[in-house]
């Protein structure tokens, strides 16, 4: 291709979203819609799936050292704790400990533990997290074998739930999101379509002066990659100043909940982003005008 | 160049438009084609511009046969017409002069070519004034006019003008037409439909005349002149 | 019935169409308006049709003042009126009947009478065997045709045609121009633009001519014969 | 109006939805779409607010009787306590019920709290439940003021975390769902807008045949609803089977997880689908047509 044409190629397709500013308008903010949509989307299931996350990391595995061990044959024990994968924290607590929290957990009956300090049932224990909540059995029954645990308090209940409960909202997160990008994709492409559609009397007569598809062609997808870059950025910043906004308000609310910083995943939504605008918008049009260019 | 044998055109809806067309246009001639209203002639264009494809006969357009070509050559075969439509089909959205100068960049002509020759043919054809304008800003002649300031942008082998000056004064056909005869006399094969008897009767040109799809008249000159209505 | 008194029309472009024109058609005449390419004509039918505004002077048709009309009467004048337009405007999607019937249904006429009428037309015209056709499955004569049609199918008491027959031959031209000298003698006006001088001489009608926007001529019977070219 | 021309707008309507059907199947395909999307979106905030109510019916307050009242004291309190408005649910629990049960969670001390059996340091006490979870405070203040209630545990900690997560839940699913709305709807009127641009012509040759606004605009309107009707029964049907496949998902891996039945939200669904059908549909046309109808 010459140079002059493909600079023809580009004053031709700024032009031509100009000349058609009513059916530009129309592409370019349906796509930064159905972007925005996508977006704030992700950006709610992220937030979900980092919450989930924080709930697991209060789940905990409790080992309880068998009564008779003294402190150093309790203390011991934690190199062969150490050994077993996944761990990812790990905190002995002396009998003592156990029993001051267990004395300000439960207030009521402090008069009545108060006089069996000296003889303190309980037994030392380690207190301990691990990387994936899945594996949470699998640990437990190690810890079970090793010598000197008594027994492994890990609520493999809870545990269960949580896990069910997170795959089951990650599933419909997927589900939703699925249907929210085909409808999305199918939405812009749709738009790209009518007003490619719009244009079949100018295309057919392109083609009857004797240019080739490919001349006709290039400056459409051109105009279709600018509406698609553009719907992209004016999207991102739209996302932004929403995704504060709401950011600000929670924050404010329920300060326990920690909200992702928009940063942290701008790279990622701009993938999306890009990714979506670029391929419906440049290959959305060079695909629906195979249908105008047949004349 | 033009060579057609038997052809026959069936439209989709069933309409019989061509019952065996026999017609052969030599390198630099120039051809009238006449006949009434509905008798088939833009039908034969239309075949000729690779627009509409025969239902039987065969078809030689500038070297290229017709029934072979790949719908990539389409655009090839076409570079060598200029062909002004019945319907003008100028691009609604292109002015006067970006309508002309479209079709020079279609077959690759250079930029600083186009910007001599398109205000050049748009001076032969009277429309120096009205580059900027749009299609839709234009009285019906002028449109017909920026139509055969397309085809002839080119300087393509061959010219085919489908009723060239049907929204013309009497003035402005004639210095159309004699427009096409100076482009004839340089080389240029011209076709053109017309039913302005006055014009074909003054220039003693071949006329072919076809009726029903058919060709019931081919000879040169005065065509009219021997008719009685 | 028309008065024009120092109509002007300058476009939003700037383009000057009609340098101050003053013409009164009574009741029942039958005129051809005449000029060269460019010259205003069509420029006229759109303000008589209240397409366009004027850009002063002022107007009747039919009784209804132009500089007065309210956006909700412009229907109301339509419909007195019967249309050709110069580039046709049928309904891409409707068939012919569909087309002319149509301009039936919008001035409210029964179901019935519809069904009647339409056929009738379109046998006058000579396209009863295009009833179920589109446009764009029809010559540009036939299409031609069918605008003629659906101008006429109201009995309008006043029909503007903006060349009629720029696509039609000779025969058929002078069919339509009989046609419509036939309603004309029914009482109705009629207003032809045409390029056709043949066709002119031939009709001993008012021939208003008109140049650059001005009216030079205005006289009854042969123009063209007192010309040379 | 006269009644043919009503049968001719009708059956105008729906050929002229067959002659384009290319921009008809756009439009239907896209109302269907949208709606699809604001139905999806509803229904997991629906499932969602049960949810939270779900949790907020486990938290519960309890009222501790004074440590020296006797039986017959303690459940003459119940009359008092009932007059306290918003009270769902009152349940009395002896001391022995409530030594057993301390018993059972922490199997760990029985060997300990066995041999204080004889002297029951634990209080008579009332649980109860309360319609709105916002009125803990309230009723533990009233509750606190009855002659005998010695102390009042309402762990208002959490409610007030429960609250304020339930708050801002339904914050930002209404404001997810009313830019879902307003999206959807904006992109449906934009390709109902496109539609009727790719008709403008059409439009412009009727009026210049002597056609009224209304006669023009009438057969528009009619396709509209027609297509925002069949769009709203299309994404119901949709929706209904979608809904349905995910629910018995979730019946299936979380059976704790309660999920409203399709039927239960049919009508409330119904009602979103076609209202926004009819009135982007037919009004959203109606609007559009003004701009065409100028000639
Ligand atoms: N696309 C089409 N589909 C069906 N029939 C068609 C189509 N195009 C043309 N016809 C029919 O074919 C016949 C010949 O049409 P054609 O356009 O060739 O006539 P023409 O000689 O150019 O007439 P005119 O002088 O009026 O333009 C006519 O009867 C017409 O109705
Ligand atoms: N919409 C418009 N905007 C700007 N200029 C216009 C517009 N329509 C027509 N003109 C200009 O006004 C002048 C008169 O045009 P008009 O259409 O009235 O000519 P005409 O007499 O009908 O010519 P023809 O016989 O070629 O149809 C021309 O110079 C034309 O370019
Ligand atoms: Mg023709
Ligand atoms: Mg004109």
């Amino acid at each position: 291709m010459r140079l002059y044409n493909l600079s023809y190629f580009i004053r031709e397709s700024f032009e031509s979203i100009f000349k058609h500013r009513f059916m530009s308008f129309a592409a370019l903010s349906v796509i930064t819609a159905c972007l925005l949509l996508m977006g704030s989307f992700t950006l709610v299931v992220v937030n979900i799936e980092n919450m989930l996350k924080d709930i697991e990391d209060k789940n905990e595995i409790i080992a309880y050292v068998k009564l008779d061990y003294t402190y150093d044959q309790a203390t011991a024990l934690e190199g062969k704790i150490r050994e077993i994968d996944d761990i990812s924290e790990l905190e002995f607590i002396t009998k003592e400990r156990a029993l001051q929290d267990f004395k300000e957990k439960k207030k009521e009956l402090k008069d009545l533990l108060d006089y069996i300090d000296e003889d303190n049932p309980l037994r030392y224990r380690y207190r301990l997290k691990i990387h994936d909540i899945r594996d949470t059995e699998t640990v437990a029954r190690k810890l079970g074998r090793i010598e000197g645990i008594d027994k492994v308090g890990a609520r493999s209940d809870i545990t269960d739930r949580i896990i069910r409960v997170r795959d089951v909202v990650t599933a419909i997160c997927v589900v939703l999101i699925a249907i929210l990008f085909l409808v999305s994709i199918f939405i812009i492409s749709n738009t790209v379509n009518l007003t490619i559609f719009n244009r079949r009397e100018e295309i057919a007569i392109m083609k009857m002066v004797g240019a080739t598809d490919g001349f006709v062609r290039f400056p459409f997808i051109i105009e279709g990659l600018i509406l698609g870059i553009g719907g992209a950025v004016l999207s991102l910043l739209l996302q932004w100043g929403i995704y504060e906004y709401i950011a600000s308000l929670v924050a404010k609310s329920i300060p326990f909940f920690s909200i992702i910083s928009f940063s942290d995943i701008l790279h990622r939504l701009a993938l999306i982003f890009f990714g979506t605008g670029i391929l419906v918008g440049g290959l959305g049009s060079a695909i629906t005008l195979r249908k105008f260019l047949k004349v | 160049m033009v060579r057609m044998l038997d052809v026959c055109k069936v439209y989709e809806n069933g309409t019989p438009a061509l019952a065996g067309i026999n017609l052969r246009i030599d390198e630099g001639e120039f051809v009238f084609l006449v006949g009434s209203s509905a008798s088939g002639k833009s039908t034969i264009v239309k075949i000729l511009t690779s627009e509409i494809k025969m239902t039987s006969g065969r078809a030689i357009v500038n070297g290229r046969n017709l029934n072979r070509l790949k719908p990539s050559e389409v655009p090839k075969l076409r570079r060598t017409l200029g062909v002004v439509f019945q319907d003008f089909r100028l691009i609604e959205k292109k002015t006067v002069y970006e309508n002309v100068a479209f079709a020079m960049r279609a077959v690759g002509a250079a930029p600083r070519i186009i910007k001599k020759r398109v205000p050049y043919v748009l001076k032969l054809v009277g429309l120096e004034n009205k580059q900027k304008s749009f299609p839709y800003e234009l009285s019906g002649g002028e449109q017909q006019r920026v139509a055969v300031a397309r085809a002839i942008v080119n300087n393509p082998s061959m010219i085919i003008a489908d009723e060239p000056t049907g929204n013309l004064d009497p003035k402005m056909s004639l210095d159309i037409m004699v427009l096409l005869d100076k482009i004839n006399s340089l080389g240029t094969t011209v076709l053109v439909v017309t039913h302005e008897r006055e014009l074909v009767d003054s220039f003693s040109k071949r006329v072919v005349a076809i009726d029903n799809g058919r060709i019931i008249s081919d000879r040169t000159g005065g065509y009219y002149q021997n008719e009685i209505i």
